[in-house]
């Protein structure tokens, strides 16, 4: 009870930014920035105005909400998979990353909205382009960052693992893997907001439901409110994301947490 | 066993360069525990880092068993100096000593009770569940040679392993390495800077010159066994040992002695 | 022992695998796995983007995209390197601030180019401020990751002899977490780079990549136009991370030495 | 421009104009040629204003660098503009560009699809290249032709560069096309067309034209009415002279001049006719783009004639 | 000058708390050097961290010139157990030894110079361009040697500085710092785990037990100055002393030791 009392107390700021939000447009009174107050209302009528046994969640909101975070997660877990597989192959092999490099860096200096054409021709429309938009968007830092890590390996651990024979399988399992972690942790962590992100672009073009089709939706009829309070629910979901895994990360990085603390 | 032979190394090219080994030629029989002694900075870990193949010599030869070290070999433990960098801070104190012996034909539980043996004969069974870092310097210290003594390596190599423990802990090690020694019949190359340490359990005892370290001694340490703590430092023998040991290690250094 | 050397070039290396994509992209439509009516032929492209280095209107806008990148990075590193400091060693500040940033940071920079529109009145100052919104989430994290990671025997030290807080920044904090915001800086100008094209995309002007691809939309061509486009955006990506490697090789030797693996 | 024209006409544009250089957005196709006419020839100097025409990508992004102050004025499809004037912006339009003519907006379907009339498409999927826009709007006016209504169909957005290949792929069923894509379509893939979908209630359709805000035209009306002035002469060479058009084209998109010699092109209305403008808002009423009638008149600036 | 009351320590909370500190109660006067010994892992290394501010104790206080340590004080310096780590591995050895400078009234010259006054002390004059990672541990610790002697603190802590070096130099070492301490009166706390060393270079030899840490003896080391590695190793007192000594630690580990 009281570590959930301090965990809100923390959250003051949110209220305090609201208000100055609601003062700051209604003096300026314009219709490209509503107050809060009216996204609020806005919101609630797209898809908290519905029966009270589905929670009040509307039509559009069922559609909608879930089908983009599954694809949001199907990405992510997809750039997970490759990116820290493949980041820490490259980061221990420099002949493999010599020969891919310039391929990833290219990869990487794409603009997503400009990959959407390739994708949209490998794979058609629907779920799976967008699943591989998102996964090519966000796999980068994961990549880069496991990399990163998997190089920077304190070379006396990797000598220890050496000298006790183990396998390379295992010194990459019991070795690169965890003392790459941490930063294969902030990788993910960007990513995770990245892929809501990607989400919206690949939600762009060619796509009939998702929390991006519906911002695209309210920006075509020009439903101010109602692009805001779509920006907010993605603020409010990357939110969420970010939290959780944070959670996760305070769990798996306890040793790096204490092991670096001072005082 | 081992055969090292004009074994030289230089570190870096140019006019930076260091020139470590210059030229070590030494025969290790098997089961045999070599001493090996030396100024501050003179080469033996660049030596020992060369038996163990995670360095290339820039010349010569170390032939293990009758096969040249190109990569690590096979069943060698190393005791590192820098003790504190080769625990894993991500696993336990118990999980640290028993990872190793995942190569070994052993489960979970048989690798569990080896580590627990390990690290009771090191006097650390109370810390198996604490991480490395909750652990004073002496206590990792302990730790890695727990890990080297569980693994049971046919070649072991430490590198001024009991250099931060109490007198006490430290004769207790001394004499747990000559125990462990005899009964699994290791082969130990032993790196200190305690002259009455090398001569107590050393075999043989090699003094290396300063910068480029040469072999300016190998002496045969010849005590009667099993040795003891105090009959045996007593023995005139030893006296006599500790006092050449000294004299070889103090006349190679007399050039770089630090400014009085 | 040549075959060894050869083994040794980035640049061969790198031609190498990027040669090799190309052929498995022609294959690919050649064979028909992706029909050439849907994406170019690669060997289409290449042409294309061959004609497009000789096309001076066309290096006028690289140049126009590379001015705003270059400026966008330079303010990200200003603003974000700071903030991660400030956020990194100020546990209040960043329990409190927490909540908003986490909000903001996966609001799709896509959605914030037609709110940016509004607020600027000039072009290139809408394009950094893009820029900057989205590129510096990579280096903030990275810096309060790295900051995390810093060895606290090395940062008693420094304390031990009575140096302030500030000085254990700047002489231990900084100089070990540099490695860290360095991989940051190296994704946040791939990702400046997105933003530049995609504001120009989105929001047109005068010159630029993305404006070159709207204009090559108009052209019955117009997918060879985009992706010739897009392929030198990426070289421009491939060419900038080669700088930056080049960079962190020099200033970091001393992280390089202490990690890089035995082979 | 740096033709001769432009030395000459400094003379007439002295005339106490309240602002004379002015930022305009045009998108890359042929309804925007007039603009670019009028400052190749020096039309815009002639009236003393000096114009720098940016290209822009859409009509709600341009709508949005309007009120930011990036641009003065911009081209922009009058669908576009009557939704922003509904959303509560104020606009105004000043000058008509672009009107359809028969074939120059087409449904177009694979070569050997089994769709042979509009009324086929019932649960279809069709590519426009803007959702609620004016794609959907004259799409949907086909399909009620037809018997049929908007929610009958799918429709989803591409970019018109990508809709061949999405025909192609069985991606959609069907896309409304414009040129120069249109023409590459029929040639390239051999896709067929369907049915035009300006005719009817959308033939001779209100296209584009170009907007300032309110604001502005009430605070430059001698600028504004020099600019009309010079984009009516041009209209009037567009209008009359297609080789004119085609000329400007490859100057300002990447059509080359085999293919702008080939496509069908729209007319250029030569006045700004409130009527025809009134027949856009009207069938956006009617379908339900608009919740309330607009008249087209608000939207003409005082001084329009 | 350095007062510590009643002076507890307690790592963590709950079932996995170690009590490493229980009560130490010790007067340092200025300009005394004070020689800590004890068993591996009983708390000296807390003790330490705990003076230099860089540890919050549970429990007592600890009184600095007359006032309470909260934060790091001011002229001190600190050659840590773990001399690896706490060198910057992005600096040179000199810069490393020169920045603590900084904070004293030193142009950029004056810094330098006294870098290499100390590293030439210390035997290293040679080292100055190259890096950390670049020497041999002996080498590296040193430098964390030099680096605390070349700041001239009031106050001095070493946490077993001369562990990884030669014989020879360690005995060099000693009487440098010997020689540091009168010379620049600092009040010197050094632990250490050769009995011999404490009685050498110590006013005062305390003797902690192990776990939790109590002062088990503090014996006062009255030998004629100035010292001399062979004339004061061979008087009567030494030789006392260093039994005495030897004893209490013995005494205090029998509990710990090893299983043999
Ligand atoms: N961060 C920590 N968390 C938990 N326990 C700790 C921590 N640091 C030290 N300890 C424990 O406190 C005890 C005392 O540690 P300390 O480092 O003071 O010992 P020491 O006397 O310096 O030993 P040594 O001579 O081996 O260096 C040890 O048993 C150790 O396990
Ligand atoms: N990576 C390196 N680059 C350059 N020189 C090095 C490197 N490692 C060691 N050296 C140099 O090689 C010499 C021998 O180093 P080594 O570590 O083998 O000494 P050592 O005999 O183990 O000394 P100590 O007893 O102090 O540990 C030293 O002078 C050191 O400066
Ligand atoms: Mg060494
Ligand atoms: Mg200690």
């Amino acid at each position: 009870m009281k570590r959930f009392l301090r965990a809100l107390g923390r959250l003051w700021t949110i209220p305090v930014a609201l208000v100055a939000w609601e003062a700051v447009t209604r003096a300026a009174d314009d219709n490209f920035f509503p107050p809060p107050t009216e996204i609020a209302a806005r919101m609630h009528e797209m898809w908290f105005s519905g029966p009270a046994e589905r929670l009040w969640l509307t039509d559009a909101a069922l559609d909608n909400i879930p089908t983009s975070i599954g694809r949001i997660f199907a990405g992510w877990l997809l750039a997970a998979a490759v990116g820290i597989s493949l980041g820490l192959v490259l980061g221990r092999s420099a002949l493999l990353s010599r020969f891919v490099e310039p391929i990833i860096e290219f990869g990487r200096a794409i603009p997503p909205p400009a990959l959407l054409p390739f994708f949209l021709a490998l794979f058609a429309a629907g779920t799976q382009m967008q699943v591989a938009t998102i996964a090519f968007g966000i796999v980068w830092p994961i990549l880069l960052n496991s990399g990163d890590g998997a190089r920077h390996v304190d070379r006396l651990h990797l000598e220890t693992a050496q000298v006790f024979g183990m396998s390379r399988g295992q010194r990459l399992v019991r070795i690169i893997l965890p003392a790459a972690l941490p930063k294969i942790f902030a990788g993910l962590r960007l990513s995770l907001s990245l892929a809501l992100i990607l989400m919206v672009i690949s939600e762009l073009v060619g796509s009939t439901n998702g929390i991006g089709f519906q911002l695209l939706d309210a920006q075509r009829s020009f439903d101010l409110p109602g692009v805001w309070g779509t920006i907010v629910v993605l603020g409010v979901l990357g939110y969420a994301f970010n939290s959780a895994f944070l959670l996760v990360e305070r769990r798996l990085l306890s040793w790096h947490r204490a092991a670096k603390q001072t005082i | 066993m081992l055969e090292i032979s004009n074994l030289t190394h230089t570190y870096g090219t140019g006019p930076g360069a260091h020139h470590a080994l210059g030229g070590i030629d030494l025969k290790v029989a098997e089961g045999e525990l070599v001493c090996i002694v030396g100024p501050s900075g003179c080469g033996k870990s660049t030596l020992l880092r060369s038996i163990a193949g995670l360095l290339r010599p820039t010349g010569g030869r170390v032939v293990l068993n009758g096969s040249p070290v190109e990569r690590t070999p096979d069943d060698l433990a190393v005791v590192f100096q820098d003790y504190s960098r080769s625990l894993f801070p991500w696993m336990s104190v118990a999980d640290n000593v028993s990872l190793p012996l995942r190569r070994k034909d052993m489960d979970k539980k048989q690798r569990r009770q080896a580590a627990m043996e390990a690290l009771e004969q090191v006097g650390l069974d109370g810390a198996a569940a604490k991480y490395p870092w909750q652990l004073s310097g002496g206590m990792q210290q302990r730790v890695s040679i727990a890990r080297a003594l569980a693994y049971r390596p046919a070649l072991l190599l430490m590198d001024e392993p009991f250099g931060s423990v109490d007198a006490q802990t430290r004769e207790d090690l001394e004499d747990l390495t000559l125990r462990v020694r005899s009964h699994h019949n290791m082969t130990i190359l032993l790196i200190t800077h305690d002259i009455d340490e090398s001569v107590y359990v050393g075999d043989r005892v090699v003094v290396l010159s300063k910068a480029p370290a040469t072999i300016v001694g190998d002496l045969r340490v010849d005590l009667p066994g099993p040795r003891d703590q105090i009959t045996t430092r007593e023995h005139p023998d030893f006296v006599h040992l500790r006092a050449e040991v000294g004299r070889l290690v103090r006349g190679m250094r007399n050039q770089a002695a630090p400014a009085s | 022992m040549r075959g060894r050397s050869l083994l040794d070039s980035r640049l061969l290396c790198g031609a190498a695998g990027v040669a090799g994509l190309f052929c498995v992209a022609e294959l690919a439509g050649r064979t028909g796995l992706i029909d050439p009516v849907v994406f170019p032929l690669a060997s289409t492209i290449a042409g294309r983007a061959a004609a497009l280095a000789a096309d001076g209107e066309f290096l006028a806008d690289v140049a126009s995209t590379l001015g705003a990148w270059a400026a966008g990075l330079l303010l990200t590193v200003l603003v974000a390197v700071p903030a991660g400091f400030a956020l990194g060693t100020l546990p209040r500040v960043e329990a409190a601030l927490r909540p908003i940033l986490e909000f903001l940071r996966p609001i799709p920079s896509v959605a914030l180019i037609p709110l940016a529109l509004l607020l600027f009145s000039d072009r290139f100052e809408m394009k950094i401020a893009v820029i900057v919104y989205a590129a510096s989430w990579p280096v903030l994290i990275n810096t309060m990751y790295g900051l995390k990671d810093v060895d606290p025997v090395a940062k008693e030290t420094l304390r031990s002899f009575g140096f302030g807080p500030l000085a254990v920044l700047w002489r231990v904090s900084l100089p070990s977490t540099a490695p860290f915001i360095a991989t940051g800086v190296r994704l946040a100008a791939a990702v400046a780079l997105i933003l530049a094209v995609s504001a120009e995309l989105l929001a047109g002007g005068a010159s630029g990549i993305g404006t070159f691809i709207i204009e090559a939309g108009s052209s019955p061509d117009a997918l060879e136009y985009i992706v010739a486009a897009t392929i030198w955006a990426g070289a421009i990506g491939v060419l900038s991370n080669l700088l930056f490697t080049l960079v962190e090789r020099r200033l970091f030797h001393w992280h390089l030495a202490r990690t890089e693996g035995a082979r | 421009g740096s033709d001769s024209e432009t030395t000459a006409a400094a003379t007439g544009g002295a005339g106490g104009l309240e602002k004379t250089q002015l930022t305009i957005g045009a998108l890359p196709i042929p309804d925007s040629a007039a603009l670019y006419i009028a400052n190749k020839r020096g039309f815009f100097a002639e009236e003393g204003l000096t114009v720098k025409i940016e290209t822009i990508q859409g009509g709600a992004q341009a709508q949005q660098s309007l009120i930011g102050g990036t641009l003065d004025a911009t081209q922009t499809n009058y669908v576009s503009a009557f939704l922003a004037t509904a959303a509560g912006n104020k606009m105004k339009i000043i000058s008509d560009l672009y009107q359809s003519t028969p074939d120059s907006f087409n449904l177009m379907v694979p070569k050997d699809s089994p769709i042979k009339t509009p009324a086929d498409l019932k649960g279809k999927k069709i590519a426009v290249n803007s959702l609620k826009n004016i794609g959907t709007l004259a799409v949907t006016s086909v399909l009620k032709t037809h018997g049929l209504t908007a929610d009958d169909v799918q429709f989803m957005e591409f970019p018109f560069p990508d809709m061949g290949g999405k025909l192609e792929q069985g991606v959609v069923d069907a896309a409304w096309m414009t040129e120069p894509h249109l023409t590459a379509a029929a040639t390239k893939l051999g896709a067929r067309k369907l049915a035009d979908t300006m005719t009817g209630p959308t033939a001779d359709f209100a296209i584009a034209g170009v907007i300032v805000t309110e604001e502005f035209a009430n605070e430059n009306p001698k600028t504004v009415a020099a600019f009309q002035r010079a984009v009516g002469k041009a209209q009037q060479i567009a209008a009359s002279d297609r080789k004119a058009v085609e000329e400007i084209l490859p100057t300002y998109t990447k059509i080359d001049a085999a293919t702008a010699a080939v496509i069908t092109l729209g007319a250029f209305p030569t006045s700004l006719d409130e009527t025809r403008l009134q027949r856009v808002a009207d069938l956006m009423v009617e379908q339900g783009y608009l919740k309330s009638p607009i008249e087209a008149k608000s939207l003409l600036p005082a001084t329009a004639g």
